[in-house]
């Protein structure tokens, strides 16, 4: 029976810390506010936002490292979405979950294809994107993966036209169960491929006949350069 | 060169010829001429990189021909690209003429492979996206979420400033009179006008007008002008009707009236 | 730390009971997936619904004995909700789950004037507020003056019907910097200040900020003394 050792909260061996701080609740404390937060929400919480919610002084982020390490191998785990937190189900039991499931929109091989290379490839314009696939993209397809609030308008280009970017959403990744966009599945093979690379095309290639203005793609990626 | 000899020198098993036209049928189903070309590439059965652009050419140049052949119009970037990969073809077969500008056949070639090679890239990194476990599938939120109840908490200020004006406020206003209309110093136009009619009848020629002024009305400022002022509009009236005339000798100088005879 | 002890699912200890079971998981897996359902459900869930979704064999109200006891005095607790089990926030953190905003208002018209006549007249009674403002004053002025702690309760007034009497806080001298409420500038300073206007010309019509309701000032001087 390991519960006894797990109902008493974890206060010891925390005290240098906790005396530096202005009368934060003991460690142990914030670990079940962090806990109580999390549970309640189906939005991954950020540091700020716990903080902020939690008496003054509380060192969320430490409070995290606790929690995450108790619900490790549990029914439910402590996930990082971007720079933000949140509590799910351990994926290995979907199947009890069937009632709870939700009907899962169907989305064309189109827009599919356009998420990931907006994944990969963010912030990418419509351009680069057209370029990637070799046909133009419609409204649609980004319109709908706009509404599902997986992409978003990321910075303009600092290019002629300035056209826009787009990047995926923190929604994306707590979706795929990513903790940020370097965890895409793959990312590490296609980069050292070179195919994440922008190559302009030599002379006159054919390509989609992209009516934009915006045909420089270069320096994207950043987002990837550890 | 025809579609049969090419077809004839590529040897195409039954099974090849089969998916061939299975392409042709399916034309509305690619996603453009860099689709069909990947789906082209697999016949060559090699890794992407080491694919043979021209024989890629050849193998999209013979799905155009045939295409023509059962009459299925093609989009016009199908054709567009047929005609870039023909020129293409005849760069890559035909020793380089060095007085030519722009880029060599091998670097065309070669970013077109890189383009199928990165779209195909895509396809299989969307392909382990979509297998990855999905939020609401394969793992869940929370159910019954606890709404984060906002509790709006007003404070209220104020300065001193603020304290000392309204003070200033209350102390300023006990200074005004309560504002009443004063009406025993104002003499109405229907005041006047009542008793100039009364009077006018008695009057015999040119009169100066002050001297209808009511007795008691005279003295006080107030009084004397409020009276004058109604005086002098309702004789004005009484003019505009007919009832009476009025003169002035010179600017400024006294104001006369007189009753208008009916006769003239 | 304890949590290395937590890490591993609890699987051991429970053998003997688990031969009599056929094929069932061990509780450590039961109680993983008791956990995981009662935290996706929409509802309280029933041990029979758990044991419905759950593989054959399986002891939900066991593994909930486990869960709840894992859960005592966490952030969030498993509750007992008419015959069905639900995960809630633990009762004393509830205040977690509200967000306070802070809003300044500026103080009322009403309320200032009061203040300030508590403020100059000091100990002074209701009656004598609303025979200088010339209207009455509202409970809910006194009230939150009060609650604001400006003003409090002063000595009775040693008149027939014995009035309580207002007098401001030392709160509120804090508030406008003041040492004693002797320190407020008098009529004349506030005039020479620019705070008074000057007096008004006799029978001139009452200015745009007169519009008051309140109208009927009179014989009030007494009090004020300089």
């Amino acid at each position: 029976m390991t519960d006894d050792v797990i109902r008493d909260t974890p206060s010891e061996g925390l005290n240098a810390r906790e005396e530096s701080l202005f009368e934060a609740p003991p460690m142990g404390e914030q670990e079940r506010m962090v806990e109580a937060i999390l549970f309640a929400s189906t939005e991954a919480v950020s540091v700020k936002e716990l903080e902020d919610r939690m008496p003054h002084g509380c060192d969320a982020a430490e409070a995290l490292v606790h929690l995450r390490k108790r619900y490790e191998g549990r029914g439910v785990t402590v996930v990082k979405v971007g720079d933000a937190w949140a509590i799910r189900t351990a994926p290995d039991l979907g199947y009890l979950m069937q009632k709870e499931t939700v009907e899962q929109r169907k989305l064309s091989r189109a827009a599919i294809e356009t998420l990931a290379i907006i994944a990969y490839h963010q912030p990418v314009t419509r351009a680069e994107i057209e370029e990637i696939r070799g046909v133009s993209v419609s409204r649609g397809t980004i319109d709908q993966l706009i509404e599902m609030e997986w992409i978003r308008f990321g910075r303009r280009r600092m290019t002629p036209g300035r056209p826009v970017t787009f990047v995926v959403t923190p929604g994306f990744l707590d979706h795929f169960g990513l903790e940020s966009a370097r965890d895409l599945p793959g990312l590490k093979e296609l980069r050292s491929a070179g195919l994440l690379e922008s190559r302009p095309p030599p002379g006159a290639m054919p390509g989609p006949n992209s009516d934009d203005e915006d045909e420089s793609p270069e320096g994207q990626s950043e987002l990837f350069e550890d | 060169m025809s579609e049969t000899e090419e077809f004839q020198e590529d040897a195409m098993s039954v099974s090849e010829r089969l998916a061939a036209e299975a392409l042709i049928v399916d034309v509305e189903g690619f996603e453009g001429p860099l689709d069909l070309l990947l789906t082209l590439s697999r016949t060559q059965k090699v890794d992407l990189r080491k694919i043979s652009v021209l024989e890629l050419s050849v193998q999209y140049l013979a799905f155009v021909e045939r295409a023509r052949h059962l009459r299925i119009e093609l989009a016009a970037d199908y054709l567009v690209m047929a005609a870039w990969l023909a020129f293409l073809k005849s760069r890559l077969l035909l020793p380089p003429d060095p007085t030519e500008e722009g880029p060599s056949g091998e670097e065309l070639a070669a970013h077109l492979a890189f383009q199928l090679e990165r779209l195909q890239g895509m396809r299989d990194a969307a392909a382990k996206l979509m297998a990855r476990d999905q939020l609401g599938r394969d793992f869940f939120a929370r159910g019954v979420p606890e709404d984060v109840t906002r509790v709006r908490r007003v404070t209220y200020t104020a300065t001193l400033l603020d304290l000392m004006q309204g003070y200033a406020r209350i102390r300023t206003k006990d200074e005004f009179r309560p504002f009443v209309m004063d009406r025993d110093a104002v003499m109405t136009m229907e005041q006047a006008l009542d008793r100039m009619r009364g009077l006018i009848n008695y009057a015999g020629d040119w009169t100066e007008l002050t001297s209808y002024l009511p007795e008691g009305w005279e003295v006080d400022p107030a009084k004397r002008r409020s009276a004058m002022a109604a005086n002098f509009a309702a004789t004005l009236e009484m003019a505009k009707r007919g009832e009476l005339e009025l003169r002035q000798g010179d600017t400024f100088s006294p104001i006369q009236i007189r009753r208008k005879s009916n006769d003239g």
